[in-house]
């Protein structure tokens, strides 16, 4: 077995080290009725590196990779060029094989990492501190109202109808076990979001104001105005960004005035991944929340010498030291995901995101005035960054199905992110980014024009 | 060479990426949202790129390099075949939401998965999508939170061991329950009749580690779990340690209801310096109807659908306390433990589990003559190994050990856990390391070990020779410095 | 541009430092008319990382990989697994970015890994020393050759007719330009090697003879005998192997009395990479003819504080210390090709790769078996290892190029090896490795009883 | 710790593979052959293996890790998106005698790059297989012969300067072909008047390095290629320096007859620690039809076909000298080199060759104030930048300067070569350099240069803080150890 570097000799010579008969006296804890009399049922034994790589493969296959389609998928999860160089420097055993950095002497080099990434974070996102990542965006979202209620000490959320339906579902499902209340709606197909009635459910019972920005349907809400209506009731504005890349045109989160800044970092150096591993953003504006903040945080300090160096720190806030008063249950972070994301942005830099961004604003333009030249099909919003709502005049889930069966991944329909909302089944979400060439662009536009014929 | 920081070095007019230059017809349509401000991001070439990190790798220490000893921890060899399969095109680069009919494959993989993880815990079902350990653990107690209350049964009280992860207590009390601990006996196991005494018509849980941190099995489980059962509550086992038994015991035949199974240990995908990690959570039958969205399920026509809120009425599953996380969980991670499990094999994970508790015991017996160990006398250790402090020289501690441990090569254990013993020091080899690979550890920590309990100074200085002498944590946490900033600007 | 680090910037200072006014001044040397004026026509500008990788991708689909295909070639380039840890390994940046080591205190990396190949080389090859590898077997075959003519200070070579067609005619240019006169046949299409005909050829003016083992045509020569024979003339054996799988398998030419083992060894470690590069083993059986190798050699020694090391050693037969007086022109050696062969050598093992050579044995009979069964086509040789012939009775490459518009890469058509050799065109050259399936084996036979009816 | 030998920790009953256990019916075809002594062959399971290379692979210096100044070796950055390139299965999991018909895409590849060597250089052909570049120099020089061999003019000589790399004149010889050395001018150029004046029926061809290998450019490079011609001999040019002038200026212009591009060098595909490399040549229209086999042709019709020797008279190419290597070449070079000139594109190229020489000058004139430049005063240097070991205190010599550069965390330059100079050092920064890099750079060599001279004794014995210390070369070489043996056999 290629894993297992132990010889049958090795084996013999160290039971008798420990005065064992055999292997089975050292399990002689395990009361007999629970020891499997054979091995696991249906299992296969032990098999080639070839045959799993094949089997592998084949379901590999069955699936229909973005780069074999036109693809126009966005809702959260963004496909972008990742240069090579990220997917070699995250598979130098050196970062892929190391644990948490608990051991900051021989651990540098994720901490430094750490340190640039979250300095990176937070300037991306207009605040003043970062942690080391989450699990992903929707549960940085729910952790963040989570901390709003800690620091407000109040319990009311409200959320954004044109929040990311998994993002809301998730602070719903969570909020039944805390009895946080949830205030919530489904956003309505406009094409500007709904901000003075949102800012009319805030009261004073209100811990936070949780705002997509760009929100689910492509549109990009007055954050500035939300903020001020927010911090007029004592309540937080927490914003949330899905595509990072849009940051790169638009104005930070944290300079309009959200109080805590959270995101999904995927866009940056991940991939798509089928949805995961992911990397959650969690940024507060002003570093006096800093000891409310959950999950991992590095900081630079001195060594013995006076050499500067790096450390987690704070953990007085976590879970292995708090145990049950810990500000989170987080035990990870998603370190080499922060790794990915903090490499392409060092590549990008800030000329390189702004020009990315600018690309991708531009070809969503595109894309946008070209699909409107479809009979049926109209622009939900006229302000966007790359990703934008079209209405159909038809259910455009049933669109979708049919041209991914033509070979064309076109879009998301508000179908398939809000089942209940009747309302909705017309819109499609339609994401443009770098990958997406001119030529996808017309095809799309041809295949939709058929199908809506 | 000391490495600068990326903005020490880098400048926001330098770019490792070529990006053609758009042209622009017409005003953007942001809406008056155009950032104006410069971000401060930047930007590095990408030789830079690949120096700046290569260097800042060789920093590190990794599985890669040596023994990683963390107990609890299970850092065992991360197979490369598992990379290469996580990096298929039909994996990796396929959108969350794409139509079903274009995923097939990638849902037969979370179900193929499931299925095995089923099989190989003998329980009933398995919610596939938490993030993590820690968040495997809030939804399997939030899974018995949901089964109570559909019972109309509020409880309030989850009994967790002393010797338990930090997370168990932080989960019970982030899912709204009141924390209260279980005392252990002398051999260092859970305290059966303390049990016992302790539970009634409040106890929502108990969470149990097996094996436990101690790194003793839990011989007492099935009475346990009968007991708890007998009271109306339910069993979590925090499946951190599942590398000891894996193949070999299935926890569903102890009684368990819920177990977290971190695939970043016993399945082997890395640990990438702090995550991802992923932790489907299995559940009994009483659990099953709870368990979140999504899932996938696999129907009599052999094909695997997606299970969602919009169609879980249709596969029966109309109780799912809600949604733990967007998507469907660590895809990246199902497609590596997959890999690995079918490339172990039946007897490949049996044989895991029996290398990993041999090596275990022989770290074990190789230096309890010279290290206390507090359970030594409580029957073979499992996949660990711990022992304690006492017989240190005046003024040595535990920590002084591990940093001197560092000089000698090695990463140091886990330290300072569980909290029954004093300054612990726990030890899991795992598998993948060989026996002359153990003797060279075993030597170089009898002679740390030797040098403590002479007393020797000089190892409250250590570490001597690793890339930085002991950080000031102290400083760090009373001066948080998180962020870089511009020397000029700076405090 | 994204590899060059210099901003305009930097530029500017450095052409103040250096005096110059602009970098045309430091062209100054370069005559006017010898300036290009304007860019290289026709060549685009800069192009982004992600418009390369398409046209590399667009071009890479335009070929049928073996993975994707029923695969049955071989003719010196064998299909077999690589281990994903192999290049994992040979992408180590401080591999695959070092310099030949030539400062061995800071590339010891290097030189022990070289250090094990040459020994894992030797041993398999049954030779007491071999060197740190050259560019691939056809021109390791011509090094051979040259090194012969120096030890037995004679000019006459012998090549077996079942020698590998491209390395025959890279010794025939080159003895073109030495003056060694090439003594070579056609093989002719037996069941076994004509060794006695080969025996004959031998006279004392035999710097060496050449036998391929197995041979072009898969068979297993009698080195021993072939061996005696050359020795009792006074000249050298210089057995050639393009599957060191093989060597698993059957004796190694070293034990058979080869004086000089020459190979390819790509089959482990390497890949098809359609040709190159590949890697070239040389060996010696007898110490004493190191100082007439050719190519790199590293050896073991010891540094000033008495510590093992090891370093690149008698360069004095090099080109770049004798100039004109080397054993060769060669100032490369082949080393990651030697790395990834060492650690596939490495990860095998003594048991791994008897076990792999089994299994190729074991399925090349099955397909022998199975082949023969279809009418018309005929096995020429009973005894091989996972390579053979079978004579199809027409034309063979003109069912190879048939079954390969369906999608089934045959073999090698005797045809295209030696197009000169009309008696052979019938012949099929069919390799079976650990990679072939048993429904691989069945789809040829179907295609080829088809293509034959 | 220090990494032991395979051979010490590895066992013939280890293997680090799983292969399926063999049903074999009958006995072994292999004809009496098959083996029955062991081999030898020490196998370590993954995890080992990869322990053991992740190990020895940090005792390398590289690009990766910093400064590479090697002169004539062109140490530049090797771009990630290459080896993802070369990786593609079209590319790298094709076998070079499949049928045409299924690699059309894979000789689109050679016949593309061609096309650009061709431009680049201003020549008329290219020959692709020479699988290094003394693979290509040979080429070229076989060309020539047959050339001459061709015109019934048997020539016997080959001139080459006393600074050439020594592969030309090792090339000249393995040829056939007699040496002869010529002279350099006090500037370190090719002194004209005396190659005029040896030149004669009896002189085969000139082989000429430029920029020259004291980092120069040969002004008078067209004389001479015009002298050559008339007196019916060829110019050969060692390409090793193309990287001082790619997308400047053309060889071809200059009168060249062939000259071999170094893949590895001015294209970046990685040195891999000593290969592979690649060689292809470009050649004149005068020596174009004697080219080796195979090559690639694109017909009007844009199909792009292999010719090979059955075909050679179709595509109008009898005369070709015969075949270098087996099959076509370095494909999985060809493949790096050819992104790597559509990444560049023309500007980026001609960016190269600016940066390259920017960098070179800027060390020249950054260190010539401190360390002898004998031809400093020869006009700008081309790429790289020459110095001498004048002034140096007693004893000291130019190795131990390098040596001590390697204390300082770099890789030292070349040393003693070009032979013209005493003690040379010969640094060839490269354009992927940065300026701060550089700056970090000359402050060390500044430092080393420093002590040198000033006759520090210390630096007889560095390095000191290196994996090893100075090894002894002598006795490798005298009792020489080239493979690793069992200790009880050993001498």
């Amino acid at each position: 077995m290629r894993y297992l570097p132990l010889t049958d000799t090795d084996r013999e010579a160290m039971l008798a080290k420990v005065g064992a008969s055999s292997i089975d006296d050292l399990f002689a804890d395990v009361p007999e009725e629970a020891r499997l009399s054979g091995p696991i049922e249906g299992l296969p034994l032990h098999a080639s590196e070839m045959a799993v790589e094949r089997h592998m493969r084949r379901l590999s296959k069955k699936n229909l990779a973005a780069a074999d389609a036109p693809f126009f998928l966005g809702a959260g999860a963004y496909r972008h060029h990742v240069p090579a160089t990220v997917d070699h420097i995250i598979q130098r055993g050196e970062f892929l094989t190391a644990y948490t950095p608990y051991q900051p002497e021989i651990a540098q080099g994720t901490l430094q990492m750490l340190f640039e990434f979250q300095t990176q974070v937070a300037r991306l996102y207009g605040c003043a501190v970062a942690n080391a990542s989450m699990y992903d965006g929707s549960t940085a979202c729910w952790e963040a109202v989570a901390m709003a209620a800690r620091v407000t000490r109040r319990k009311r959320v409200v959320l954004s109808g044109a929040l990311h339906p998994h993002y809301a579902e998730v602070v719903r499902t969570m909020a039944k076990f805390t009895d946080d209340e949830i205030a919530d709606a489904l956003p309505s197909l406009q094409g500007t979001p709904d901000n003075d009635g949102l800012i009319a459910r805030i009261d004073d019972e209100t811990s936070c104001v949780v705002v997509q920005y760009p929100d689910i349907l492509g549109r990009i809400p007055d954050l500035a105005a939300i903020a001020d209506a927010a911090h007029a009731r004592g309540a937080l504005l927490i914003a949330v960004n899905t595509e990072p890349v849009a940051l790169g045109a638009i104005r930070s989160p944290g300079e309009l005035g959200a109080d805590i800044v959270v995101g999904e970092g995927q866009a940056i150096g991940v991939g798509l991944q089928f949805g995961g591993p992911y990397l959650g953003l969690f940024a507060v504006r002003d570093a006096k929340h800093v000891r409310q903040m959950p999950g991992r945080l590095c900081g630079e300090t001195v060594d013995a010498e006076g050499k500067r160096g790096f450390v987690l720190t704070l953990s007085t806030r976590e879970q292995h030291i708090r145990r049950e008063k810990a500000t989170s249950n987080i035990c990870t972070n998603s370190g080499l995901c922060a790794l990915a994301f903090s490499v392409h942005m060092t590549l990008l830099g800030e000329k390189g995101l702004r020009q990315l961004a600018a690309w991708n604003h531009s070809l969503a333009c595109k894309a946008a005035d070209r699909l409107t030249q479809i009979p049926g099909v109209r622009l939900l919003n006229d302000n966007f960054f790359n990703e934008f709502t079209v209405t159909l005049g038809t259910d455009a889930r049933r669109v979708v199905r049919k041209l991914a069966d033509d070979g064309v991944l076109a879009g998301v329909s508000l179908g398939r992110l809000f089942p209940q909302a009747e309302a909705l089944k017309d819109g499609l979400l339609v994401a443009v980014t770098e990958t997406t060439t001119e030529e996808d662009i017309e095809t799309l536009a041809s295949a939709l024009q058929e199908a809506l014929a | 060479l000391e490495e600068p920081l990326i903005f020490e070095i880098g400048h926001a007019q330098t770019s490792g990426v070529d990006l053609p230059a758009i042209d622009r017809s017409g005003p953007d349509r942001l809406g008056g949202m155009a950032r104006t401000e410069p971000i401060g991001l930047p930007g590095l070439s990408e030789p830079e790129t690949i120096r700046h990190y290569t260097r800042l790798s060789r920093q590190n220490y990794a599985i890669d390099l040596g023994l990683f000893p963390l107990g609890s921890c299970t850092m065992k060899h991360n197979p490369r075949l598992n990379e290469k399969v996580a990096r298929m095109p039909g994996f990796a680069d396929v959108h969350p939401l794409q139509p079903v009919s274009t995923v097939r494959g990638a849902l037969e993989v979370i179900n193929e998965l499931a299925f095995w993880l089923i099989e190989l815990t003998g329980m009933h079902g398995v919610a596939m999508s938490p993030k993590a350990g820690a968040h495997g653990e809030l939804c399997g107690i939030l899974c018995i939170r949901a089964a109570l209350e559909a019972r109309g049964d509020a409880r309030e009280v989850i009994l967790v061991p002393e010797s338990a992860h930090g997370t168990n207590p932080a989960t019970a009390a982030f899912a709204g329950y009141r924390v209260e601990n279980i005392p252990a006996n002398a051999d260092g196991r859970v305290d059966l009749e303390a049990l016992k005494a302790r539970l009634g018509p409040d106890v929502a849980a108990v969470m149990i580690t097996n094996p436990n941190t101690c790194g003793l099995f839990e011989r007492d489980m099935k009475a346990i779990s009968d007991a708890v059962h007998a009271a109306g509550g339910f069993v979590y086992c925090d499946g951190a340690n599942f590398n000891a038994i894996v193949g070999k015991v299935r926890p569903g035949d102890l009684g368990v209801d819920a177990m977290h199974i971190n695939l970043h240990k016993t399945f082997s995908t890395p640990h990438g310096g702090g995550g991802p990690g992923s932790g489907p959570v299995v559940l009994s039958e009483a659990l099953s109807p709870y368990g979140p969205l999504p899932f996938t399920a696999r129907t009599a026509d052999g094909v695997v659908h997606l299970v969602e809120e919009e169609n879980a009425a249709a596969f029966e599953h109309t109780q799912a306390f809600g949604r733990m996380t967007a998507f469907h969980g660590q895809m990246g991670m199902f497609t590596r433990a997959l890999a690995y499990i079918l490339s172990h094999g039946a007897d490949g994970l049996k044989q895991v589990a029996e290398d990993a508790v041999l090596n275990a015991n022989y770290i074990l017996r190789s230096l309890d003559d010279l290290l206390e160990a507090p359970f030594g006398h409580s029957g073979p250790c499992m996949h660990e190994a711990l022992f304690g402090d006492k017989g240190f020289g005046e003024g040595l501690s535990t920590l002084d050990l591990a940093k001197s441990l560092i000089d000698e090569g090695y990463h140091p254990m886990t330290m300072y856990f569980p909290l029954v013993v004093h300054g612990a020091m726990l030890i899991e080899p795992t598998e993948t390391e060989s026996k002359a690979g153990l003797d060279q550890f075993i030597a170089a920590l009898r002679s740390v070990a030797e040098r403590a309990k002479s007393g020797d100074a000089r190892m409250k200085r250590a570490p001597y020779y690793a890339p930085r002498r002991r950080l000031d944590e102290t400083q760090a946490a009373r001066k948080p410095v998180l962020a870089w900033q511009e020397p000029d600007s700076a405090r």
